[in-house]
Order: structure tokens, then C-alpha cells, then sequence
């Protein structure tokens, strides 16, 4: 594919998400040779996921790392390797592992140029496959972005398309600033859409407003975006146009793009996997009951996972929000 | 310690003079039953995922010595710490193997492990590599303040030993003198990272001087081997004796899941190689050797593995679903209030599938 | 005072807020000798902050264990223990150094008893002292309750005053589920208060109204209990009556309290030390934007440490909300 | 490799036989220097925190060898990881001794190391045990890829080989042959927890065989040794023989910082009888039975010291404080839109207080 790329500078390549992600990776390796890999399986077997696969190939084991079986481990080695001028992008094989990287992203990525005024810096990229919906084993489905946009300092980006996968991938390794990057793992293979790889990279704070209305506005992020998106559907064949905005950048946040599309609509849901509960649907709540109260017409409907963990994977499916409780929830708004 | 345990290539005759008594035959023919059986089973469980009927499913296929000692050298009152490929351990310990099935179908069922047996204190499968090391050495320490004389085993893979925990739960073994086992399953491979790959140490046992405990090797293709090790390591934690750390040397016949294509990264011909050592023909021609097993025997006992690995599909497959608010109920000792209107809509909610 | 609590059985004693956390676990061993203590330097030196003092001279080095100096492993062995029937209370020196024990409490502690359906649970209590204010080296001055407040399994508990530091204590021990219990180091030593120590343990899922108005209502949790208690009486001078409430449990949150209250006031001012962005209180501001919105009258305002991290305590006092700042805040919800 | 390193009472002669040139006499003398300077500076720190000039401070009596010789063993190209006794290092590296006092009085502009010197790359001090030596991990990685002919050093306490990083670190270097030194300064304690209840692994030094590295004990109390101890060890990073684990033992001679009192966990006895053992009066005495130091000098250069670190305090003292906006500005390489209000409300809010 990479081939392809050069071959047609200007064709848009027809990726599914995962090829994206592989192909920004190689692009921005290619673009930068400060950028290296690191995780475990991402060398020989090009990633449990292929995300990085070929890419030992084109570049080599000094560039795509296979470390020992240890996250504190690899967080630790991208740190130190991003204080010294690399790139590193790590890989957490499921983000329901990265738990064991926290001390080191919370206390030393996301600090060390405050902590040093500057002297030294800490852009590294972590990359965790993240959200339910494929019958995997327990602890392969987890969805705690929550945590990490909490952490000042660390940017915490979410891909929903192959084309967003891939230019906001090429934004988070270009950063100057440590950049959690969360691939939602249930649209990995989905569907191969036409991705223009030689654009710029994507900006790594702005909403993108992927449908327009003017009736109420749907919030989401990650793989929920597609239910999001056909319960805009369902609403449009009831005569309702829902503004559907994916989120995209959890730290920092867009607050204008969300304020300014429901002060228009006066009516918001906000869709998450995650438990609502302390969920990051919550913050855009807590702004939209800020600032952007007196626009509000409705309560701010959040339609998540309960407040459990998600459940092996028999029961996953009752637990992920669904297309109907979405419609639901904007009905329910729609009645103020 | 490190005589009796053989890392050479099996010699029978050695292993025979030691295990002279009727007992010992007997055990090594349960322990053989146990294996084939164990072996049958793994076989129908990736059958049941590869027709959608079961999730991702980690096969033990070449480490059935490994955790079958385990399950036999373990007395009722010790503790057992599984990593994910214990199912003869499991089996061993009373968890009826449909219960293993529901576990890798997605379902939480898989994990109340029967009141009246070994197992019904045992920890479940642990996912997050090595993260239940430091959960044994706890319980360790509870069988050490509570005088138990009981032992307390935990099993994990060769890539396992590159987290801090498991050095950090041995670490604790040996300050605390703790009446526990590290048992590492090296099956020589961590997905597609091989052992060189994962630490630089002679062999993972001498990890053990990190915390000033012992460690030694064995041939986790040996049964009779795999016995003697841990029929000391535990006798010695049993007796307050300090803690031990075993490395089992096997190899991973399978892939690393259902979910691996292990072609991508591991050479045909060294899987070859491996297949010329696995642990149930070895102990086989042993026991046939000694008179202790016969082709009638194996042929009436693979047809009850037939027969109780088909059951056991057939009720995992028959027990209908959970219902989806046990997902809410069993989550603290009582439902709380904050709870009680989530509870409602999911009970009111649609849909759930099955494996 | 253990000795003294026994020959005055009715007396409430005078005691700081640490004193009270040291009473309440010398009576928790002495009612359940299922209660063992484990952490670092609790036993011969009875905590850095004196938690445990005297605790292993009255229940001798099985029951009050120094560990070897590493947080995951605290907190594995706090998991173990309980899976088998014990009740261990582990101290976490200070919440800074939580992060390498997040694996075995989101992954393990909050999850054992849901897990197996019951046939295991994980009663353990993790102390931790929190916040800033002590003038006290980097990572000592934490407020990180957010991310535990996410974790659905695992109550979040968060004490006051040495009353409620007693009564909640006892109760998170005597609880059959996991609690990370949260004290206000700033408190510790503040001031002597009577401490009814006979008393049954308080719940552990209500808010505490510790002031009643009508004009609008202050939440907090912790510390920032006290700028927000002096901030109602500042707001008294000018008129403004102030209902205050302490949330003290953040998991599982009572939301009825706070939604009676505000539905009477009509405007809230919610206060944490630490930073806005995916702190609690946007969880508090999007309860109210939901059920709670048709009763809000102005914006609800959130007074917070700044979205970065605790500076290093030459600064410390510039980050954390003042008075001054919760006055403010209420006077523009009064404007309304 | 033992035996040059050793724990053994020390010995003048044998050391000034292998010592012999002037250069290496130059050198001593030097690090005499360091040390005394860094014990008066230290006394001073302590006295400033007592008077509230300085916030919580950790002295580093005891640990002036271990330090000093780092910072001397260190080539300009080589990379530092210190932890926070390593006052004399980071001195030594190019660090003002203001910049250390600011460090303790809470101001971030202390870690901002004069960009001329080898200091400009070292790591800040780390304040989490042991979470440093992953990292140090990760830049001996980048040496080695960029083939900088360079050696990463790291220091940590013996409390913090307690931590999983410590053996994470360490097998990563083993397993990549990576130019990592870590050196441990076993002080004996752990805030008030003993050597003895971190680990029961004979020594430290021992732990370097889970990683598959060399590792070896030498006398932290003296310089000469520890000189010959981290020439070797840093010489072997550089030249791509791979990572070393030294332990380097000494005492802890103060409280672990200005808010502990280790009376409260620590016999005087014990702590008088390291006193007879500590470093600077030992390498005095053999400078000066060689005739390369004198009570002249001593009295010379006692007053320069004076001299340095009350210029240093003064400049620590006479800062104004930064603004608040700073905590905002160099968080994120540009001040991102959603913090532009923030910044504003941080500008216009009052106060802010110093040490
Ligand atoms: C903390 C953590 N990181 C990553 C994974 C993904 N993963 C599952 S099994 C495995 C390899 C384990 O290898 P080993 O310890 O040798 O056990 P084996 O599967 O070979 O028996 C990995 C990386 C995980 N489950 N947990
Ligand atoms: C992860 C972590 N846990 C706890 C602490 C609190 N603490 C600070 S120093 C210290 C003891 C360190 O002992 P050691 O490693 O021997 O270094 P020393 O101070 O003796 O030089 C502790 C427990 C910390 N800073 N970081
Ligand atoms: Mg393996
Ligand atoms: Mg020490």
C-alpha cells in the first residue's frame, strides 16, 4: 500500500481503519526517523491487530521494537526516549493492559517539560486498541478514557473513521506533547473508505461535525459514532435533524464547536461506551450546563454503558448503547 | 535441589528406580488419564470456537504435564493461582470442565466454581499477565499468619516473568518466608516473543536469587518429574519452609489462541522438533513399558473422554443465558441505591446473544 | 486514647483528623481480628503521618506489616488477603503514588466479587492521604479522586473532619466492598474536635449537609470543605444564605441530596481542589444539567484547581480555589 | 570482577599501589573537594528548611562518595538519572547550588539546567521510587541506536530495588545489551524500613542475575573504589558491553529528610558506629598520609566552600518568585485555545507565597 502511495501521490487509498493506522505509521516513519516502535508483537507478527505490520520489514528491528511483556516497561522506555529527541509510538497490545503504564504517564510524560520549564519535552504517542463489541476475553474491551482526559498535560485523541484514524494518527506523532491515541478496535476491519494520505495531518483539537441539524445535537467519540450516526437516521425518518459532532480530542477539548451547535439545537445527548458514571460525557454535561445553560431547552440526555464492568462477552451486547436507547434518549429531549 | 530435576532428554529407567511403589504408578496412570482426557477436550473446544460456538479459546495443547502435577500434587486446603492455561489444574481442583467452557464462552458462570471442592477458594483464570503473583503472595501471607499449613501455588507463563510483579510477589516470598509456589509454565514463547527475547538470565529460575529464594528447572514434559518438584515445593511451603520458584520447561504445541496464526512467527521444523517431546507418548511408553497401561486401556478410556467431553459441550451449550442484570447485581454485596434505576432500564432492554 | 475510649465508653474524645483515622483502626482490630494493616513504614515508625502509631506495639508486626517498598505489590497483597476473608487496610504513603496499584484495583479489587458471581469478594480498604496546601514536595499534593470515581465496584470515600474521618473509616472497613478511603492531609492535624468514637460506623452513601440555606448550594468534598465553609459565611455577611454539602462518598454518589437541594436553591458552585477538566465535579454539574436541570436557575459553577498539575509549593497556593474564588463564583450564579 | 570492589574495612596501601599517578591523586583531591563542599552545603539546606526558608529536604550525609564519584566517572556526553540524593552529581554535572536549593523550595526553575553543560540532558530529580530506571532503560535505547558511544547512569536507594521497575529496567538492559549502569546507594534504609525487610536476596548486587547483567557490591564509603567501580561499569556501557548493576554500600548518617526523625526506628549505637565509617573523613586521612592534602588547605578551602554556598543561598533568597502563568505556559508546547480563560483568571487571582 505504502508502494501505492508513492506511485500516486494524489490517489486517495481505499483503507479500512487498521490499514490506516499502518499506514500513517509507515508515512510517518518514512517523513521521520526520529519516529521508532515499540510494544510487544509488533516486530515479527506485526501486531496482534497487524497494525504495524510490514513495517519490521521496511524499516527494520532497530526502529520496531519487540519488548519484554511488561507496560510500565515499554511507558518507561518511550519516556525516556522522548526526553531525548526520539519519537517513540508504543503500542498497548488492549488498552485494558495500558493500567500498569499510568505512574509513568501521569507522573513523568505528562510533566516532564512543565516540571523542567521546557527544557526537556516528552512527544511520544501511546496506541491502544480500545471498546467492546468483538467477543473478546475479559479485559480486551475496556473504555476508561475518562481516566487519562483527566491527566493535564497528556492529550488523549480518538479516530472513528479510516480518514480521521490516519490523519489525526500523523497529528499525535508530529505533536510536541505526549499524545494517548485510542483505535476503536470493533471498527478495525468495518469498511475500506477512500483515505487521502498526502493531506496534512488533522488538528488535534476541534470537534468534527460529521452531520448538520438543527433539532438537537448527538455527542460521541470511538466506535459509538456509528450508532450515533444511524440513530441520526432513525431521527431523520421521523422528521428530526440531529447534529451529530465526534468529539475526536478529550484533552484538550473543543468546548466552542459543542456550545455553539446546542445553542442552536437547545438539546444534547451525549453517547459513550464507557460507564457513565465520572464517564467523559460528564465534562461535556458539566460545559453545557456551564456556559452553555441558558441555551439548554432539555436535560442533557447521557446514554452510556452502566455502571459495571463491561461483562464477558455473552452479555456484552446488552451492555453497549444501542441505536434504539440513542433514539430514545433524543426523544426524550425532544419532548421539552 | 537441582540433580533430581532432569533437563536432559527423558531416561525412564532413572525415573523408574525412584518411583519404584504402586502408589506412584497409580498416580502416574491418573496423571496419564487426566492428560488424555484434558488433550480431547482442548481439541472440541477449538472446534466449538472455530463453528462460533465458544470465544477465544487458549488452548493447552503440550503443557498437559505441567498442569496436570499441579493439580495433583496440590492438597485440598492449599490455595491454587491459575494464569489462563490450567485447565487440567482447574478440572483437577472440581471445576467441572462445562464450567470451563461457559468461562471461555463469555460467561461470568464459568468462574463459581463448585462449594464442596478444592477449587471453591481458588482464584479464577487471571488475564492481566502475572498480575495474580502478588495477589498469591497475599494469600500466602494469609495462610502464613493463619498457622494453615497449607501451600499456595501459582502458575504463569515465560513472558510473565518480564513484569515487575512477578518479581516483585518472589521478592516478597522470600522477606515474608512465604509458603508459596511460582510455577512458570515456559512454553518458550509469549504469543510470537520467544524466551531469548524476554530476559537475558541463564534460565528464568535463577530469577529466584533476586529474592533469596530457590529456584530450579524441571522437565515439564516429565510427569513423573513434574511431581517430584512440586510435591517438594509445596511439601517445603506446607512446612513453613519458604517459598519456591519452578520452571517448567515445555514447549507451546499450539497457537498462542484461536486468535494467533503462530506460522507468522515460529518455524515449522521447530515445531517438529517439539512434537518429538510432548508429554503424552513420553509417559505412554513409560507406562506401558512398566505394565501399568495397555492398548485396551487406552481405548476404553479415550472413549469415556468421548463420552464426558461431550457432556460437558452439552451443557454448556444447553444452560441458557444470564439474565443481563446479573451484570449489576453481583457487583458489590448489595445493589446500591445509586444502582437501582439502571437496573430497571437494563432489565427493560432488548436483545443479548449466546457464545 | 484507645485505653481512654474504654474507661469512658459514652465520652466523645477530642481528636484531630489523624488521631481519629488512628482510633478508628485500633478499634477496627480490636472488634475484627480480620483486620490487618500493611504498608510502608506503618509499623516501627506508625505511618509517616502517625496513622498507625502505637498499632503495632498493641497488635504486634503480624497484624501491622511494613512491606517492601512497592505499591503494586501493597496492593496485590490487599487483594489476595481479602479474596480469602481477611480485611486488610493498606496505606498508600500518598496518593501520588497510587498509580502503580491502579491494575490490581480497577482490574482486580473492583471486579473479584462481580467476577465470579460472589463466590469470592475483595473487602479491602486502601488509605491514602490527598491534596495540597502542606507545602510539600512534588507528587506529595495529588487530588486524583476522578479517576477512582470511574471505576465502577470500587466506593470512593472521602473524609472531612475527624468526626466523619472516624465514623467513615469504620464503616469502609466493616464494608464487604472494595473502598479507596481519601484523607485530607491538610486536615490531619488541623484542630481537636469531640469524636463520639462509640457511635456506629457512618453510611457510606450519603452526602452530609453540613449547612442549610436557601440561596444557593456549595459542593464539596475534602479539604475545600473548609474554604467552602468560610465562603458561606462570607456569602452570610452579604445576605446569602449557602447550603454547603460534603459529597464525601463520590462511588457510589447519593444523587438524591444534592438534587433536593439545588431543586430548592436553584444554583450550585461546586468545589475541588483538583483540576476541572474530568474532575469529579463535572459528574455533580452533569447530575444537575440532567434530572436536575429544569430546577437550575443560573449556571452551575465549578471552582477548581487549574487543568494542569499541582505546581511545586512555592506556587501551590495560586492553584488551589480560594474563598475569594467561591465567593466570586456564587456571586455570578446570584445574578441570575 | 569482585574482588577489586571491595566491602572490606578500607585499606590505604593496596588502594594507593593501584592508585599510583598523579593524575588519579588530582583526582581524589578533587572529589575531596566536592565532598566537603556538598557537606557544608547540605548542613545549610538543612538549616534553611528549620528556618522556613527551604521546604522538606534530603539531606545527603553519608552519601558524598557515592555521588561524587558518579559525577567524576561521568563523561560530558554520557547521560545522568538521578534520584534526590544526588546533590553532589548533579553539582558536578553543571548544576548552580542555587538550582538544588530551588529544587527543595518548591520552584520548578531549578530543573532547569544550565543548557551548557553536561547537565543540560540529565533527567530532574525523581521523586517516585524507582519509576526513573525504566526510563534510563529508554535512553540508554536511544544511545545505543544512535551508536553514541555513550552510557546512561542511574542512581535509586535499596528501598527502591523493591520496586517491579528496578527488575524491569534492568532485564530490558540485559536483554537489549543496553549502556545502562544502575547504581544503588544502599544507605541501609528506607525511610524506617531496614535493608533486611526489602529483600532476602544475599545482597543487591545478586539481583543483577535475573536480568542476565554483571553485578557487584563495592564500598560506597570509598571514593578510590567506587572511582574504579563506575570507571569500569560506564567504560563497558560505552563500549557496547552491555549494562552493569553496582551496589554501592554506605549509611544513611541524617534523618531520610528534614520531616523524619529516625529516632523514632533507629538505634544511636547503630548510627554512631557508621559515623566511624564515614567517607570524607577516611579519604582525608589518606590524602594526607600521602602528603596531597594538608590542614592548610583544609582551612582554605573550608572558607571557599563557605563562601560558595552562601553565595548560592543568597541568589536562592533574592529570586523573585515566577509568575503564576508559568504553571499554564510550559505545560503544552503552545498554550492550547482551552486554556487561554484559565491563564487570564490565573493572572487576575492574587497572592502566592514563597519557601
Ligand atoms: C498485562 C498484559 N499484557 C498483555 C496481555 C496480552 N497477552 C495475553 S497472553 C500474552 C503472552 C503471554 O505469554 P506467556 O506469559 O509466556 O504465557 P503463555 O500464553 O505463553 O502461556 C500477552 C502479551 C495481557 N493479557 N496482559
Ligand atoms: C513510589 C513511591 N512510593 C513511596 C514514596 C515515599 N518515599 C520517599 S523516599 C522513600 C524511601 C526510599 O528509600 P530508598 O530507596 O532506600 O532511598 P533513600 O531515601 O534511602 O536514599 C519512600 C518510601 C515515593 N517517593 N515513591
Ligand atoms: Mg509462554
Ligand atoms: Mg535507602
Amino acid at each position: 500500500m505504502a508502494e501505492q502511495a508513492q506511485q500516486h501521490p494524489d490517489n486517495a487509498l481505499p483503507l479500512n481503519l487498521i490499514e490506516a493506522i499502518n499506514h500513517a505509521l509507515g508515512q510517518a516513519m518514512e517523513e521521520d526517523d526520529r519516529v521508532v516502535l515499540l510494544g510487544e508483537d509488533i516486530a515479527t507478527n506485526g501486531g496482534v491487530f497487524r497494525a504495524t505490520e510490514g513495517l519490521k520489514e521496511r524499516f527494520g528491528l532497530r526502529r520496531v521494537m519487540d519488548t519484554p511483556l511488561a507496560e510500565n516497561l515499554i511507558a518507561g522506555l518511550a519516556v525516556g526516549m522522548a526526553s531525548q529527541g526520539l519519537k517513540p509510538v508504543a503500542e498497548i497490545q488492549f488498552m485494558g493492559f495500558i493500567y500498569a503504564a499510568l505512574e509513568q504517564l501521569i507522573s513523568h510524560a505528562a510533566r516532564l517539560r512543565n516540571r523542567t520549564r521546557g527544557r526537556l519535552s516528552c512527544p511520544l504517542v501511546i496506541r491502544a486498541p480500545f471498546g467492546g463489541g468483538i467477543h473478546a476475553p475479559e479485559h480486551h474491551s475496556e473504555s476508561t478514557e475518562a481516566l487519562f482526559a483527566h491527566i493535564p498535560g497528556l492529550r488523549v485523541v480518538i479516530a472513528s473513521s479510516p480518514a480521521r484514524a490516519h490523519g489525526l494518527l500523523r497529528a499525535a506523532i508530529a505533536c510536541p506533547d505526549p499524545v494517548l491515541f485510542l483505535e476503536p478496535k470493533r471498527l478495525y476491519r468495518l469498511q475500506r473508505l477512500p483515505v487521502s494520505v498526502d493531506e496534512s495531518p488533522l488538528p488535534l483539537d476541534t470537534c468534527f461535525t460529521l452531520r448538520a441539524g438543527h433539532d438537537l445535537t448527538l455527542i460521541s467519540w470511538g466506535a459509538m459514532i456509528h450508532e450515533t450516526l444511524a440513530a441520526a437516521d432513525a431521527l431523520a425518518d421521523q422528521g428530526v435533524q440531529a447534529e451529530v459532532i465526534d468529539v475526536a480530542c478529550l484533552n484538550p477539548l473543543d468546548r466552542n464547536t459543542l456550545l455553539t451547535s446546542v445553542s442552536k439545537t437547545g438539546r444534547a445527548v451525549i453517547i459513550h461506551e464507557a460507564p457513565g458514571h465520572g464517564g467523559f460525557g460528564a465534562e461535556i454535561a458539566a460545559t453545557l450546563a456551564g456556559d452553555g445553560l441558558m441555551q439548554l431547552r432539555a436535560p442533557v440526555e447521557r446514554v452510556t454503558g452502566y455502571d459495571c464492568p463491561m461483562p464477558y462477552f455473552a452479555m456484552e451486547q446488552r451492555y453497549m448503547p444501542s441505536v434504539e436507547r440513542i433514539v430514545a434518549a433524543a426523544q426524550r429531549t425532544l419532548e421539552y | 535441589m537441582n540433580t533430581p530435576f532432569t533437563t536432559t532428554p527423558y531416561q525412564p529407567h532413572t525415573r523408574l528406580t525412584r518411583l519404584g511403589a504402586e502408589s506412584n504408578w497409580q498416580r502416574l496412570c491418573d496423571g496419564y488419564r487426566t492428560m488424555v482426557l484434558i488433550r480431547q477436550f482442548d481439541k472440541k473446544a477449538i472446534n466449538l470456537q472455530r463453528t462460533g460456538q465458544l470465544g477465544t479459546y487458549a488452548s493447552c495443547l503440550g503443557g498437559e504435564a505441567i498442569a496436570t502435577a499441579a493439580g495433583q500434587a496440590l492438597h485440598d486446603n492449599d490455595y491454587f493461582v491459575p494464569y489462563y492455561r490450567d485447565h487440567a489444574t482447574q478440572y483437577l481442583r472440581g471445576v467441572p470442565l462445562h464450567q470451563v467452557l461457559q468461562y471461555w464462552g463469555g460467561d461470568e458462570r464459568g468462574n463459581v466454581f463448585p462449594a464442596n471442592t478444592p477449587a471453591a477458594r481458588d482464584l479464577p483464570y487471571c488475564v492481566p499477565i502475572a498480575s495474580q503473583l502478588t495477589q498469591a503472595a497475599g494469600i500466602a501471607t494469609k495462610a502464613k499468619l493463619g498457622h494453615e499449613h497449607a501451600a499456595v501455588l501459582a502458575t504463569c507463563g515465560d513472558g510473565a516473568t518480564s513484569r515487575g510483579d512477578f518479581y516483585e510477589a518472589l521478592n516478597v516470598a522470600g522477606v515474608w518466608q512465604l509458603p508459596l509456589v511460582v510455577l512458570i509454565n515456559n512454553n518458550q514463547w509469549a504469543i510470537s516473543v520467544p524466551r531469548a527475547l524476554q530476559s537475558a538470565s541463564t534460565t528464568l529460575a535463577h530469577k529466584a536469587q533476586a529474592a533469596g529464594i530457590e529456584g530450579f528447572q524441571v522437565d515439564g514434559n516429565d510427569l513423573p518429574a513434574m511431581l517430584e518438584a512440586l510435591d517438594y515445593a509445596l511439601d517445603k511451603a506446607r512446612h513453613g519452609k519458604g517459598a519456591t520458584l519452578v520452571e517448567a520447561l515445555s514447549y507451546r504445541l499450539c497457537d498462542h489462541t484461536t486468535a494467533d496464526d503462530a506460522s507468522r512467527y515460529r518455524k515449522a521444523s521447530e515445531l517438529h522438533v517439539a512434537w518429538q517431546n510432548e508429554p503424552l507418548a513420553r509417559l505412554r511408553q513409560v507406562l506401558v513399558a512398566a505394565g501399568h497401561w495397555s492398548a485396551d486401556l487406552e481405548t476404553g478410556w479415550l472413549g469415556e473422554c468421548q463420552q464426558r467431553v461431550d457432556d460437558a459441550i452439552e451443557h454448556y451449550l444447553n444452560t441458557p443465558p444470564a439474565p443481563a442484570t446479573d451484570m449489576l447485581d453481583y457487583l458489590y454485596a448489595a445493589l446500591p441505591e445509586a444502582l437501582r434505576a439502571q437496573r430497571q432500564a437494563l432489565q427493560q432492554t432488548a436483545g443479548g446473544s449466546h457464545g
